[in-house]
């Protein structure tokens, strides 16, 4: 057996071994605070990965609070795995962007696969049939590059590999190219689902006695402190402290996705969630957070892949592929039942207690006992210093330009066959954007179409943002954004319904960063408000900088448009000669 | 001229979804004395140079582009073809 | 007409496969599951795409071990329709329904987009609503269809007039732009297009509803006869 | 126990799509010297049976699933683990 000798509770606090974590000075003591005591080894990595941005939004809380959430057709905003907008007749809606750039800077496939693979989970966690993935990409300038040739075509593959097999069909998103990308490629994933409102589920850990079972693939230690890497800037050392690249398995996915949707119609089912980023940690943390209740979970029956696992790297694994549920206790037999008509062991680790802690028990010792509300509520908040940067005024100033055009037929061919503007054809080929047979209007058009069966309802859906206009002006480029969006979804035939985003930027420790955020936030909420798409959900993803710079700020925003009669669709191409042309606007 | 062979695996700790699939495959089949699976590549390289050369190259050849060295690791033998 | 639809871990156009005999054709369809062990009662068998078992190893190499699979093979030596679409088509092959193997696409990537077919046998029971040499749009989405067999496999295919389908435009790099092959006795249809998918104005074709069409009708026959 | 290490190749009449890429992509970095690439797999099984028994089911696991032989050939070796 290997004995891993962890550091004391005096050394990580001696030796500041907390820092290597995330956390920082004054992190730590608030969590001594809190705690009214050091924190072990096993806990101080609990707080590092809940109190990362990744989970906390500790630095993009302020922003966030100013987008639009409610309107009367939300059933559910911000805060459970997705969002979820009423269509009638007791059915909703249920869409979320989430990044996956850092992982997918690494190992571009994997990173882009798994990324799939996690915003799949959010859907059907909810308890939503997940009927379409969209995306959204930012790579460096392709041509006499091999190495964003290499992330391009590998990510696209990923994106590929894992829709296709898990039979969702990939029907939209958009792809550019610019220099600011070139060390930091932005990789976003969207999925939609469709719900009956009688199915909603939440992540919630209630009821004192019940069980919480594990389901889906083994723990290995793949991801380790995934949450706490995605939060910081990409460097040289990334290299090394970077964990075991996770590997998606659409396959297991499948599986997991089918049982998921029937164990959501047992009364047995209490509440579940995905275990997304900080894996165990976050899901276990929040569901009993959201209840008031705690947990109790011992570690010895959570399936493990690799052998001698410590607390420490079972809490922190971020494998793929596996759900958290709470089960009425007593009736833990019958949904073990139900996951193993599908190949799936459903094991119970632990007890929903009333006591709001969340405690660890592993090789018969207490491992972790902190306050649940300490590790999902009480991470810091950070309003970070904002500054206008210079450029912004000298940007502001420059004279309009305007083009001057002498050969029309060479412009059009030059601006054509720029790659950011060429047709994706070659991308959305590679995907499966017809299986199930819902896809009414296919990906090369403006938004993308699926019909909702046995109804004569669709949805449109797009993934916008040009951060070359965000780049210049912020505001206005976070207006655009939005109102980019909902033309995609009105000229397919749509009432646009809500957005979900996925806030792309550098530092916000950077002040003229976090302007930036300000700045785009606001011209979004602008644009929501006039259009009456609240925010229903979303991701942040800083610290998106290489040694060459931050991104551009990128707000890639992704819309759900509702389609009354399918006879409304329309699509973009030009149908007959003779038809008229009309512009329409300034 | 030589002939590499060169096995390409996933490292220990990276999960191998087809390792598990044939493992459970197998069983299924009853051939339930199988303890683990683990799917690799295998890819027969053939090139003119020889001895210390064509190890320079083959090793070159599977850090560039045969393997992955995020999650892939590789060994190779030399033959005389 | 009862249609069993066969689903494996995995497969995906299950869903599809019922719609198009349930809701287009307007016949009955049955889900039976990889574990079942027996299709009496069934008039004819589906086996739908997707990626069974991952398509991890190889496309359609595990699922052929299923308990169902007896079953399947007692249905195709009584007579009865078979047709196995895209993974389905891989099924067959590795339960050896079918001759030959699927190797990756040419070009190593997944392919999906419509595609021109040409009808090279008008008189099979899938395919007796073409006209001979009728060229037909339907879908196709993989990564594994680029067909190979023996030279030997190849002319007796070939002299037995097996293969139905072949592309106009090869998309995958298959021997001889072979789309869709049968078995001897005519009754086992392999293909990678997506008949399923094209069963609707809505989805941009009606040709593969066609061939659910020629099975109904072939079997109205058959069974006018025998009862 | 017995560790057995599976090579499972096309069969020389068979093209190979993936060889072929992977032949071009070393030219165009000019691995010019390269002449022929073939990709195939690699597994390694771990059962629990040793000598005569391990070969057999070895055998079978390749003929009847790990290998197909319309178009692969496959070869192993055996170690005691
Ligand atoms: N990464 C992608 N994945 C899937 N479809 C894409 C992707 N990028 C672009 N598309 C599709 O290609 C079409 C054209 O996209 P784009 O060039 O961004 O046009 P637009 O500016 O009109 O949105 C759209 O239908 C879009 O959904």
């Amino acid at each position: 057996m290997r004995l891993q000798l962890e550091p004391s509770a005096e050394t990580i606090s001696e030796e500041r071994i907390y820092k290597e974590m995330g956390l920082t000075d004054e992190e730590f003591s608030s969590v001594c605070e809190l705690l009214g005591r050091q924190p072990n080894y096993t806990e101080t990595g609990l707080f590092s990965v809940m109190w990362s941005e990744h989970c906390s939004y500790k630095n993009s809380k302020p922003i966030l609070k100013k987008f639009p959430v409610d309107g009367p057709h939300v059933l559910q905003g911000p805060g459970e795995g997705a969002g979820i907008i009423d269509i009638g007749d007791e059915q909703a809606v249920v869409f979320k962007i989430e990044s996956h750039n850092h992982p997918s800077a690494i190992e571009p496939y994997q990173g882009a696969a798994t990324g799939v693979g996690g915003i799949i989970r959010d859907v059907f966690s909810m308890g939503a049939r997940p009927v379409a993935i969209l995306n959204s990409l930012r790579f460096g300038e392709l041509s006499n590059n091999p190495r964003v040739q290499y992330l391009f075509e590998e990510v696209v593959a990923g994106i590929a590999g894992y829709g296709n097999c898990i039979g969702i069909p990939t029907v939209g998103g958009e792809i550019q190219f610019d220099p600011c990308y070139e060390g930091n490629p932005l990789v976003n994933a969207m999925c939609v689902g469709l719900i009956d409102h009688k199915d909603i589920q939440k992540g919630r850990a209630s009821g004192i006695g019940n069980t919480v079972m594990y389901v889906g693939a083994a723990t290995g230690r793949d991801g380790i402190h995934g949450a706490t890497f995605a939060s910081e800037e990409l460097t040289e050392a990334s290299d090394e402290k970077r964990p075991a690249v996770q590997v998606g398995d659409p396959f297991m996915e499948k599986l997991l996705l089918e049982a998921c949707l029937e164990v959501v119609h047992s009364d047995a089912l209490v509440g579940i969630q995905d275990m997304g980023a900080a894996g165990l940690t976050s899901s276990a943390s929040e569901m009993a957070s959201k209840a008031g209740t705690g947990i109790e979970m011992n570690l010895d029956l959570v399936p493990q892949r690799e052998t001698h696992m410590t607390a420490y790297e079972m809490m922190l694994s971020e494998s793929q592929e596996r759900m958290l549920l709470v089960v009425t206790k007593g009736r833990e037999q019958e949904i073990a039942d139900l996951f193993a008509k599908y190949d799936l062991h459903a094991v119970s680790v632990g007890t929903v207690i009333e006591e709001p802690r969340f405690r660890l028990i592993h090789q018969n010792q207490v491992v972790a006992d902190v306050p649940v509300d300490a590790l999902a509520e009480d991470a810091p908040v950070y309003h970070k210093p904002s500054r206008e940067p210079e450029s912004y005024q000298h940007n502001q100033a420059l004279p309009v330009w305007t083009p001057e055009i002498t050969d029309v037929k060479e412009t059009l061919t030059a601006l054509l066959s720029q790659p950011t503007i060429a047709s994706k054809e070659w991308v959305y080929e590679q995907y499966d954007y017809m299986v199930r047979t819902n896809t009414v209007v296919a990906p090369g058009s403006d938004a993308a179409v699926i019909r909702v069966r046995g109804t004569d309802k669709a949805l449109a859906m797009t993934t916008d943002c040009n951060s070359r206009y965000l780049h210049l002006d912020p505001k206005v480029g976070g207006q655009i954004a939005v109102a980019e969006a909902a033309r995609n979804i009105v000229c397919s035939g749509g009432q646009p319904l809500g957005i979900t985003d996925c806030l792309n930027f550098g530092n916000p420790e950077k002040p003229e960063i976090f302007w930036q955020i300000e700045q785009a936030a606001d011209g979004m909420t602008d644009s929501c408000n006039v259009l009456g798409t609240p925010v229903i959900g979303g991701n942040v993803s800083l610290y998106n900088e290489t040694s060459g710079g931050a991104v551009y700020p990128t707000p890639v925003v992704g819309m759900v448009g509702l389609i009354e009669h399918t006879d409304h669709i329309t699509t973009q191409t030009f149908k007959q000669a003779g038809d008229s042309i009309y512009v329409i606007g300034e | 001229m030589t002939k590499a062979k060169i096995y390409v695996t996933l490292k220990e700790s990276v999960l191998d979804p087809q390792g598990q699939a044939v493992q459970n495959a197998l069983h299924s089949m009853s051939y339930t004395s199988v303890q683990e699976v683990r799917v690799g590549k295998y890819m027969e390289v053939t090139l003119d140079e020889q001895g210390d050369a064509a190890h320079e190259k083959i090793k070159q050849m599977c850090d560039k582009l045969l393997a992955n060295p995020v999650i892939e690791n590789y060994e190779y033998e030399l033959e005389e073809a | 007409m009862k249609f069993a639809v066969i689903v494996f871990p995995g497969s995906n156009c299950d869903v599809d496969m019922f719609s198009a005999v349930k809701d287009e054709l307007g016949e009955d369809a049955v889900y039976v599951q990889h574990t079942d062990t027996s299709l009496d009662g069934f008039d004819a068998v589906l086996l739908p795409g997707g990626f069974s078992y991952g398509d991890y190893l190889r496309s359609g190499a595990i699922a052929r071990f299923s308990p169902i699979m007896p079953a399947v093979v007692k249905a195709a030596n009584a007579g009865k329709p078979v047709l196995g679409v895209c993974n389905g088509f891989q099924v067959l092959l590795e339960a050896g329904l079918l001759p030959g193997a699927m190797r990756r696409n040419e070009r190593l990537k997944f392919i999906c987009k419509p595609v021109t077919l040409q009808v090279n046998n008008a008189e099979t029971m899938f395919t007796s609503g073409y006209a001979q040499n009728q060229e037909i749009t339907i879908p196709v989405a993989h990564g594994e269809g680029n067909y190979f067999c023996d030279e030997d496999t190849l002319q007796e295919l070939q002299s037995e007039n097996r293969i139905v389908f072949t592309y106009s435009d090869n998309p995958n790099g298959s021997l001889e732009n072979i789309a869709g092959i049968t078995n001897k006795a005519g009754n086992v249809l392999g293909m990678m297009p997506h008949p399923e998918r094209a069963v609707h104005t809505l989805l941009g074709s009606e040709d593969g509803l066609v061939m659910f069409q020629s099975i109904l009708n072939y079997w109205r026959k058959h069974h006018a006869l025998t009862t």
